[in-house]
């Protein structure tokens, strides 16, 4: 499209007085980044990055958002659906309680998960004892770290996206003779499409980010638990150069996902 | 298997208190003004708003029955036509038709074939692919339409179902909507508040007013003997309630009238528009009914003028007029009258063309 | 947990290099990484066929993990405070020592010459929290010296504090010498005679269920051995 | 309602295909919790909540991430528009860019902070000559800090429900006269506005919960940059059973704040 | 002031070519069947579309003109009312009357006192504070409609804005629109397929089909010399075109029929649906057409039948019959005839009655 024919576009011209927060904010999100990159050692960066560390841990946060990102869908969007559309008592507390792993420090969140989840958790003893599964410090381990604070970002997005769905589209498939699971699968999923695109997409963010509830609950074992963020923190501690290079890799490769995958999701949904 | 529901729903200030009964193999039309609660008995019906009391049933099948039973919509085996079509933005025409099939359990392929079909029925074989979006409103309506037919199912629910239609179209899909439903054997009920679609689809038509049934019976009988305002008007009659005393009848709006048949008591005077012939001086003629009046709206119908009359208020000589006169004349006769609103001119009524019935 | 004496090393290559096998999981305070890593590549190189897994975190998060039946063989804590509050932690060891030291940026820019400078309000300063380590130490050396501080930040642990040093944020902290040698292309140390007050010792311990209890208490005597003081004392710890 | 009622429910009984990952999803967020509660040193806690730092720390959390939360409205929601609305030329990418803080980890996004409005940072070596302002360790830059860890969250779900509305009311308004500033107020706020409240809880949740960066960027005084996140980290450092207890706080308040307040905007707004 | 518009709008595979003019207090309907553009028209004329080529003007005023000029909707002083209401659903009646007011800079206060105004005269004013989810179909069209008149455009453009009004409220609404748009001195244009708000409510009507116009002139021009097939459903006549030789007239879709002026070349030939007579046998009168046809369709109209016939394929001693037929009988007739579906009979009809006009 030319620069004539957006000159020509529908809605008339940008108003200043939303043009000039909105560019303040991106600029407030970017900035900082800016900052970092700038500070980044450049000249030193293409040894330190191919290192087999930065590879292992870079792999293993990918895996590992994506899975922790597959278990919120899995969960999480059912869980929206109860809360937006079912009539349970007490909703508003539970939709409340959904959004504690959010405010929960996140280190916090990890001693919880070991209460629970450790070998002398309260589940985890059994799931030790009968099943011989033990998540602590294992990739499992930060798998469920990550989905656990992930997941109500997930919730929430696709709540407040059914919320504003229209629910009649819901009732023409109740009369053309579908049930609720595959109303929801066929008519509710496709309309709500762009909020789980954008639930996923923090939750996924979330998840490749997380660091506190992951070192507290799966520990710090390279190659199984060591996730960027977790590799970040190490590195901190020796040379916070290597930090700042890592944490570049690290959102380079989200920048990249996220812009082709949402560009395309939301190219195709549209 | 007769579908019998007695609808008492209550929506915020607004009340419906309705009996109904399809036959199978019937077409009952729910004729009514807007507001008067015909989407809402639908949905009722449909088992998208429960009732707040009374029973839905298909014979013996209850359906609705508070407190006790409710069956889900998608538990009646039913098809619903809405006012705003409600089509899945996010499937194609051809997908929306089938959606049905699928939820009932069809093969994929197979569905999207009968669906195909389904569409060429109404001439929308080159939209199948196309999305609801990029549908006129019609070609959305039509659609619509074969997706609640697609499915076959016991009862078939309409909501104005050819509103959207242009007249060429409507035409068209309205002979093919009766041959469906001649074809059909189950229950339709049509709401709708086109007259014209309620007498040439239905068997029966249900005139609610305000939530209540003020007419019922078929639309001859209907346009012969229309019961309210509403009902006249729908049928292009002049109605009037009055009280007949021999051959006189002393109108309720004011006015009076003289009619053929000696009557007494409460009864309902009609007659068509055409039965109205106008004059710019006053006739000598044989009608018994003759009127001082004043036009007050003219509208030009395709082949006739129908003019709104009122008392003329400087008169005073004649027996009084009603208060409102429909008069049905041809597009010579405007330019003969030249007629303006504003205009006087008499009005006259042979007595022999009211029919009079008790009310 | 310091008062553990010293347990007499017994050299690594005399024991039994043969007997030991397997994994051992050494959880180490962070501020330990450096060394760590390069102690466990030699353990590894020292004991072909043996594996070192090292986690590295905040002692009190491995105090924890521990407690809650982590899998690990071999504690080395950044405080004996910790160590503590391990329940099966065996009979632990303390293998370095830690000293404070004034930490300011490349060049002293803000002119600091001594402990006493903390007390002024007009400057940016940088201390740990008390419920930390460094921030424990740092209280008791500033009640030897008489001084109440002035500080802008209680960081939450030497690194914290480190990074602020090191752009310029504060102008002075109160560290450890061994993350002044870690970072001493980005800040300078002032050594000041208080720091000997406040030692910090570090324990390391086999655990006593642990999976590994040979492979455990060979890699502590390797940390214990020689060659490993050599590594801890290049990177700044002094010896016990 | 009775539970009679209830069971008449219009879209026919829950599908336990969606209902079991719902409550399963549930007990995933609400479990931990639960083992934090247990452990939670009840006999002590009445003497440890009602000591001044946890006042003080409350109140600080709540103000800060009260105060970042308008912010983030102010210029996120902006911003939202912009993606969804605009025809900005790279607009995939500088969306991705806008998940960035997510990805980071927080105290990388502290450090970020720093060299871009610390004392000599690239602006803030600016604020600090020309106008002595200077945010590291103040309660401003606990609000800094905080606003720039959970913006993304407010612009990913306004922006996502701006794409799930429908146009075309934009379009009926410009008919009417309204210009873009006219109908975004007017129309889109108020159409959005479910997906606007869902944003605002993440953004609130997550400056409420945030560490990293704030201890990073404002560092840690207590009265004016130690928020409960900090304090709770702090206090893991020596008995945890009071980090417990702090959390305890810190979940309650918020979630009382929540349930209060989701429920009433959202009733409002049906 | 005239609104001049050139529109070439492409969508998909859909091409919008159409010109337009519309004067000051003059009123043009844009009708034709679904799909056929009118919509696509109306938005690109609104400022929704930018069109790909030519031009849109008020007097010298320019709108729209690739690639350099395109003004905004909102500085375009137009009045739009939408085929689905758009109403504002967070707002009330009377706030979504009061939006475009409002947008127009006029006081809070005062543009609601002015807001409920307007809706009381669509007889609204019980409704005022509703939200539009709690308006039945017909209320909401209402409040759209008074939401674009409130703002006085130079400019009213309607998408088909009696559709979802019931019989009763549209001759009200229909006649309430007919005043507005009289008083009004701007300009209006109507997208409809409903013949008759076209021919009652405008002065002039354009005929759109498949993007392009096919007829235009005054109601009464076109009611009696349709051009094309549509036109001629859309006015209730039977329309042929064929070639005329003297009297008889060969039909391009096969057939033909004789006509009481000669004439010679290409021609249409017209008629209405009640000029033609059935009878059961082969009458022996005057009519010069006598055709044996097969009924194909029944509808029951309010006054009369209109029955749709087909060449009678087993008879051939008779002149070939046109391929459609429509004759408009009365409900006794109906009776006499015993009419059914399949039935065979004769169908009559005067040359007198034909109407022949050149192509
Ligand atoms: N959700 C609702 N809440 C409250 N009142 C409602 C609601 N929906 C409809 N109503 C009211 O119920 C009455 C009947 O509405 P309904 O939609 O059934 O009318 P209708 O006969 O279908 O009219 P139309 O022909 O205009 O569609 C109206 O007075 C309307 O204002
Ligand atoms: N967004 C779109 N993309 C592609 N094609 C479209 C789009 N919108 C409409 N069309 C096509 O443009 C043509 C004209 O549509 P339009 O809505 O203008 O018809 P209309 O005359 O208003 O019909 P109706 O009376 O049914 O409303 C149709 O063939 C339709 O399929
Ligand atoms: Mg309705
Ligand atoms: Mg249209």
């Amino acid at each position: 499209m030319s620069d004539r024919r957006r000159q020509r576009r529908i809605g008339g011209r940008l108003p200043l007085v939303l043009l000039l927060p909105a560019l303040l904010g991106l600029a407030f999100l970017l900035v900082p980044l800016i900052g970092l990159l700038a500070q980044a050692p450049w000249s030193t960066l293409p040894s330190r990055l191919f290192s087999e560390e930065v590879g292992q841990a870079l792999r293993l946060s990918l895996v590992c958002a994506s899975s922790a990102t597959v278990i919120c869908l899995l969960l999480g969007v059912p869980l929206a659906w109860l809360l937006a559309r079912a009539e349970v008592p007490g909703r508003g507390l539970i939709r409340a309680l959904v959004t504690v792993p959010l405010v929960l420090p996140p280190v916090v969140g990890g001693v919880a998960l070991l209460l629970v989840l450790g070998r002398r958790g309260l589940i985890g003893q059994h799931l030790d004892t009968w099943f011989g599964i033990s998540l602590p410090f294992t990739t499992a381990g930060v798998i469920v770290a990550e989905a656990f604070v992930a997941m109500p970002f997930l919730v929430i997005s696709v709540e407040g996206a059914l919320r504003a769905a229209d629910p009649r589209y819901e009732e023409a498939a109740a009369t053309l003779g579908a049930g609720r699971w595959l109303t929801f699968r066929r008519v509710t999923l496709p309309s709500i499409a762009p909020g789980i695109v954008a639930g996923a997409v923090l939750c996924w963010a979330r998840a490749l980010g997380e660091f506190g509830a992951t070192i507290t609950f799966a520990g710090n074992l390279p190659g199984r638990t060591t996730t960027m963020p977790l590799a970040v923190y190490l590195a901190l501690e020796t040379d916070p150069d290597v930090a700042v290079v890592l944490s570049v890799v690290l959102l380079a490769v989200s920048v990249v996902v996220l812009a082709c995958l949402r560009e395309r999701w939301i190219s195709g949904l549209r | 298997m007769t579908l019998y529901a007695d609808l008492k729903v209550t929506r915020g200030s607004f009340e419906l208190d309705l009996e109904l009964t399809v036959e199978p193999g019937e077409v009952v039309a729910l004729l009514g003004p807007n507001g008067a609660g015909k989407t809402t008995a639908l949905r009722a019906i449909a088992g998208l708003l429960p009732v707040t009391a009374g029973q839905i049933r298909l014979d013996d099948e209850v359906w609705d029955e508070p407190p006790r039973v409710f069956r889900s919509a998608d538990r009646r085996p039913i098809g619903v036509v809405f006012q705003d079509y409600l089509l899945f933005n996010h499937l194609s025409a051809v997908e929306n038709v089938a959606f049905g099939l699928r939820a009932r359990g069809m093969e994929k392929r197979v569905a999207r074939a009968e669906a195909a079909q389904w569409l060429d029925t109404v001439g929308l074989t080159d939209q199948a692919r196309s999305r609801p979006r990029a549908l006129s409103g019609g070609q959305a309506q039509r659609v619509a339409l074969v997706r609640a037919l697609a499915t076959q199912p016991s009862l078939l629910l309409l909501d104005e179902p050819l509103a959207a239609l242009d007249a060429s179209t409507k035409l068209h899909v309205r002979a093919e909507l009766g041959q469906h439903l001649s074809r059909y054997d189950g229950r339709t009920l049509l709401v709708t508040h086109d007259p014209l679609d309620a007498m040439v689809l239905a068997d029966r038509l249900v005139i609610v007013e305000n939530g209540r049934v003020v007419q019922e019976g078929g639309p001859t009988e209907i346009a012969r003997r229309p019961r309210t305002e509403y009902v006249a008007q729908l049928v292009g009659l002049n109605l009037y309630r009055g009280v007949a005393e021999g051959t006189t009848v002393v109108l309720d709006g004011g006015g009076s009238l003289t009619i053929a048949t000696p009557s007494s008591g409460p009864v309902y005077v009609a007659f068509p528009p055409a039965a109205v012939s106008l004059y710019p001086e006053r006739p000598t003629g044989t009608p018994r009914n003759t009127w001082p009046m004043v036009v007050s709206g003219i509208e030009q119908h395709a082949h006739t003028v129908r003019v709104r009359l009122t008392p003329d208020p400087s008169a005073t000589q004649d027996r009084a007029a009603p208060a409102v006169l429909l008069a049905d004349i041809t597009t010579a006769a405007v330019a003969d009258l030249h007629l303006t609103p504003g205009q006087r001119l008499h009005a006259t009524l042979k007595a022999t063309e009211t029919q009079t019935y008790p009310t | 947990g310091s008062d553990t004496p010293a347990a007499s090393p017994s050299s690594p290559s005399s024991s039994s290099a043969s007997a030991i096998s397997g994994t051992v999981t050494v959880f180490a305070a962070a501020s330990l990484t450096g060394t760590f890593t390069q102690l466990g590549k030699d353990f590894e190189a020292a004991h072909p066929g043996v594996k070192v897994v090292l986690n590295f975190a905040g002692s009190s998060a491995l105090a924890q993990q521990i407690n809650q039946g982590a899998p690990v063989d071999v504690f080395a804590s950044a405080a004996p405070k910790n160590m503590d509050q391990v329940t099966d932690k065996g009979t632990p060891v303390v293998f370095v020592k830690n000293k404070l030291e004034i930490a300011v940026p490349k060049g002293n820019p803000a002119k600091i010459t001594g402990l006493t400078d903390f007390a002024d309000k007009d400057r940016k300063i940088a201390l740990c929290a008390e419920q930390v380590p460094c921030g424990a130490a740092a209280k008791k050396v500033f009640e030897m010296a008489k001084i109440t501080p002035q500080p802008d930040s209680l960081e939450q642990d030497v690194k914290a504090a480190l990074t602020k040093v090191g752009l310029g944020e504060v102008d002075a902290a109160l560290v450890y010498k061994t993350d002044v040698v870690s970072a001493k292309d980005k800040v300078d140390g002032i050594e000041f005679p208080e720091a000997d007050s406040a030692i910090n010792d570090y324990p390391i311990a086999t655990l006593t269920n642990a999976k590994n209890p040979d492979g455990g208490k060979a890699f502590v005597d390797f940390v214990l051995s020689d060659r490993g003081k050599t590594v801890l004392t290049e990177a700044g710890f002094a010896a016990p």
